[in-house]
């Protein structure tokens, strides 16, 4: 395998821009339901508005810089969808970007800091910690295995897989817990058992990503 | 969903424009969005200004109380959902007249990510902001963990006596400090009968018996402390004014301000049946009660139900109170 | 019923005490006799006495309108029924300053006819009375038969003027006519989506589908022009518009004060939704818009739902509309 | 038969108030079933209050005076029930009860002359006439009915017997037209085959009067 097969290049960005849209769109009504559940019920129109506004953005030309065109696509979630979930993709979005300016291609390693920083940035702007039951708990595990296994080498299919494994592991993980933070954490003890819906939606994204690796 | 609109997405836009056909003397947009709005004024020269915002389906809240002494301008978002960092950003520099630009809103993730973030953007562009935070919902965690508690109806006095102060020439840390000071004396409490719609959802947010109500839920159907039979309106009055107390704490000889606020559909015949038992409590306990407002200040679109709100007032924070205000769903002579 | 009360039997008289415990330096009971609220500084010397009555259940109609540039006093009857002669006389005689007394309420036969015997009475004790009916609804009758249309929220922009002109030292007679005046240019027209339910009754006083509303509902539920599949915004508004213009018969460049009125259970947002689409018609039209009201001023308790409003204009009636006043559920500077 | 058997004592009367009030509680639901048909709904709770007002006025004395008494009751009326129904029926008695001022006794003739003026009363203060379809369309053949039969000597049971036979027969004479007056009015069309509640009223407080006789 050349090194540029491992890349992903202007295009592949895009079209995991649209699969992540049609992933969202698809498992709308699965995340209202889950954050109803919590006392609530806008995670499904959240990732609906972030669907249509991706979709779109996905149809722009990069222009040359994948890091800035990323961060631009968090400019834009943040004015679709301003709800926590939207505004952290977004936090997310702007960080991955920042790690990736003025390149036409993303090297594994290169992904991998992506995936950190938008962890960092997540748990800047939200200032939830791994526990307390967020998205924080799918995620921060998710770009800890992924980094560990590009760091060791591992090619970038089963580096997603151990990614994804590690994001599904570490919402279950926290579906026993109690909700502490945001909405549903005024849901209290009620919240026990349920899946939160931030990490739901979170597994949702990866398993679109890696899906197109 | 049984709503008079013309089409779920376009719900918030239209309001907006009907709002602002309706008082185009009062309210202005700030530029391209139609989500920032700030006063048909602004922004008023030698004044700090005051900036709000968050999720549509509250009116009053968070648009009406913008105008002459109280809020300069206002960011709105979807139904129940946080405008964006950049919709904020874009009301703070309208607003800033050169003082600085105070954030007051009610403490949910959603919001407080946004506005964080459009602070730092106005810090990027040297507006000096200060940030307060609503969290009067005593339902919504102990008082031990009150920094998690979310913020309702009790948002309106700190609008009110922070935009008082404003007017009156504070400086940014002033009216910052006013809004604390006001916010660290405002405790409230809610109940709800029946749930509302998301009209983009197109189905109620929850859903609760036909003679069940739930104490302590909060504007957008949070849970509160607790489901159950539906009470007496003396019940239910006392069990929130009770609640509050307990955690106010206030002394005999104390003034409060007082507002019973009906969430949407519930008729303000029954808010005023509250509101008595509310005075008879306060009397027996030798509180005295500077003024009261009863009506509708911060709703959650058509659910039925209250809430309570007592605000502890100093000389100062009176004499902010009792200023005169006047915007499109809030006249104090 | 999901309403927060103690009891049917006691609704009305707990809602009086709340209100009059939330009001005390604006209103006063008459007498021994709950029923019977005037100004508290009534009478109010060297001024015509403005009464109106009705049925609890409309807040803030009527009530909520006493004080100062409006009424000085009401009858105030069981949800949805007409106070008794004496209670009207009860509240005529204490406003009574030497300069006599109009009325005016809406033509309900119940009303019609106490009020009819509460000036007999006066009569008696030599109280000139004069008796202006509200008959602004015209879904209730067609234009030939406009004498037996009833009186809905219109009847506010009455008070207004009639108050106004009482305060500028209106003779009775003058008082009078001004009010008959105002309500030969104006007309209402309402939407209810839901039903309401009187405390004492226990369940709604009708029913309507969950895809349904019904165009020119009363305020009590009376039944309207058609019964039908919900519409849009636009079309409801448009619809009201147009029916009031028919009727109204305005001129390219006459001036028209506009009323959107909640019934109780509509949201602010829904409103201002519909005021969008009557501002724009009239603009169409070289109709100009003098003042907006969008709220709730004449309600059916939880009813959902909402009504339209024109007031024509000159400039004697604009200039009285234009007048300060200030009651416990209406303040304009 | 003597004179006075067929004369109308105090108690009497007194008793006739309570049988008024039974009839109207058990019939309470019935006409607020009418009355909602008519778009209202609040008959049932007037004649309520008219029964709970007139049960316990029947407590008082007449005090040797059952015009003044009767006219007393009808300003207790008034205030207990203010809607159209209890207006027009205070009416009737502060006017029934002019008729027989300073009587200790109601003799067939002053019973007939009473009828009469509540009938006269009623249509003074509604404006209705006969065809309207109102409680006038019970009440007034039904006064007329009984004023000739008094006045053609014919005994009071049997009196009482052609008024409410009157009373039935107006109530249904107009039931296939359209009301015209008061909320029905509103209804228009809606209304024709409608038994008009005010009608139903009437016939219902005739009845109790005549099961007395
Ligand atoms: N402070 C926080 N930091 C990180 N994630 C959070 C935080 N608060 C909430 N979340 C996540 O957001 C999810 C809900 O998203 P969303 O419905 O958009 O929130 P909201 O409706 O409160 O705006 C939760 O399930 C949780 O995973
Ligand atoms: N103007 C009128 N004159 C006589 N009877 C009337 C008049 N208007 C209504 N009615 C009678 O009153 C009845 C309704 O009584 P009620 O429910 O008390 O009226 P409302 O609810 O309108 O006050 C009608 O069925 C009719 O018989
Ligand atoms: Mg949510
Ligand atoms: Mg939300
Ligand atoms: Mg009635
Ligand atoms: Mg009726």
């Amino acid at each position: 395998m050349s090194q540029s097969e491992h890349n992903i290049d202007e295009q592949t960005v895009a079209h995991a821009m649209k699969q992540v849209s049609a992933a969202f769109n698809a498992q709308h009504e699965y995340l209202t339901g889950l954050d109803q559940a919590m006392g609530d019920g806008d995670l499904g129109i959240t990732v609906t508005k972030i669907a249509t506004a991706l979709e779109q953005y996905a149809q722009t030309d990069p222009a040359g810089d994948l890091g800035k065109w990323i961060a631009g696509a968090g400019m834009v979630v943040n004015r679709a969808a301003s709800s926590t979930m939207g505004t952290l993709l977004a936090t997310a979005l702007m960080r991955a970007g920042k790690e990736a300016r003025g390149l036409t291609e993303l090297t594994p390693a290169v992904l991998s800091a992506m995936l950190v920083a938008a962890d960092v940035g997540i748990q800047e702007r939200g200032k939830a910690k791994p526990g307390d039951k967020t998205v924080v708990d799918a995620l921060h595990p998710a770009a800890q295995a992924f980094a560990e296994a590009i760091a060791a080498g591992i090619g970038l299919k089963e580096a997603g897989q151990k990614m994804l494994a590690a994001a599904r592991e570490g919402r279950d993980r926290v579906t026993p817990l109690k909700s502490s933070t945001g909405r549903a954490g005024w849901v209290g003890e009620r919240t026990v058992g349920l899946v939160d819906p931030g990490c739901a939606a979170m597994v949702i994204l990866l398993e679109a990503l890696v899906g197109i690796t | 969903m049984k709503k008079i609109l013309n089409s779920p997405q376009s719900f918030v836009v239209e309001m907006l424009d009907g709002l602002l056909k309706a008082h185009p003397t009062m309210l202005a947009y700030a530029g391209d969005d139609p989500h920032c709005i700030v006063r048909a004024d602004a922004p008023v020269q030698g004044k700090v200004g005051l900036a709000t915002g968050g999720g549509s389906g509250h009116l009053p809240v968070f648009l009406g109380y913008v105008g002459k002494g109280m809020l300069d301008g206002c960011a709105v978002g979807d139904v129940f959902s946080s405008p964006s960092a950049e919709q904020m950003y874009e009301v703070t520099r309208r607003i800033n007249a050169g003082q600085g630009v105070v954030y007051i809103f009610g403490n949910y993730s959603g919001d407080v990510m946004n506005f964080d973030m459009a602070a730092e953007m106005a810090d990027m562009d040297a507006i000096p902001v200060r940030t307060v935070l609503v969290k009067d919902d005593v339902a919504s965690a102990p008082r031990a963990e009150a920094v998690r508690r979310r913020g309702v109806a009790g948002m309106v006095f700190a609008f009110k006596v922070a935009g008082a102060r404003a007017d009156r020439g504070g400086t940014l840390d002033e009216v910052a400090e006013t809004a604390q000071k006001a916010l660290d004396n405002i405790r409230s409490m809610g109940v709800a009968l029946s749930p509302c719609t998301v009209p983009m959802a197109g189905k109620p947010t929850f859903s609760i018996g036909e003679d069940e109500m739930e104490i302590g839920m909060g504007i957008h159907g949070e849970p509160g402390v607790k489901r159950e039979k539906l009470q007496t309106a003396d019940q239910v009055a006392e069990r929130m004014t009770l609640a509050i107390l307990e955690d106010m704490d206030p002394k005999p000889g104390d003034r409060l301000a007082v507002m019973v606020n009906g969430l949407g559909a519930t008729p303000q015949e029954e808010l005023y049946i509250m509101y008595r038992k509310v005075h008879d409590i306060l009397a027996e306990r030798a509180l005295s009660v500077h003024r009261v407002y009863v009506g509708e200040f911060a709703t959650s679109m058509e659910m039925a139900g209250a809430s309570l709100t007592f605000f502890r007032l100093d000389d100062e924070l009176a004499d902010l109170l009792d200023a005169p205000a006047h915007t499109p769903f809030f006249t104090q002579v």
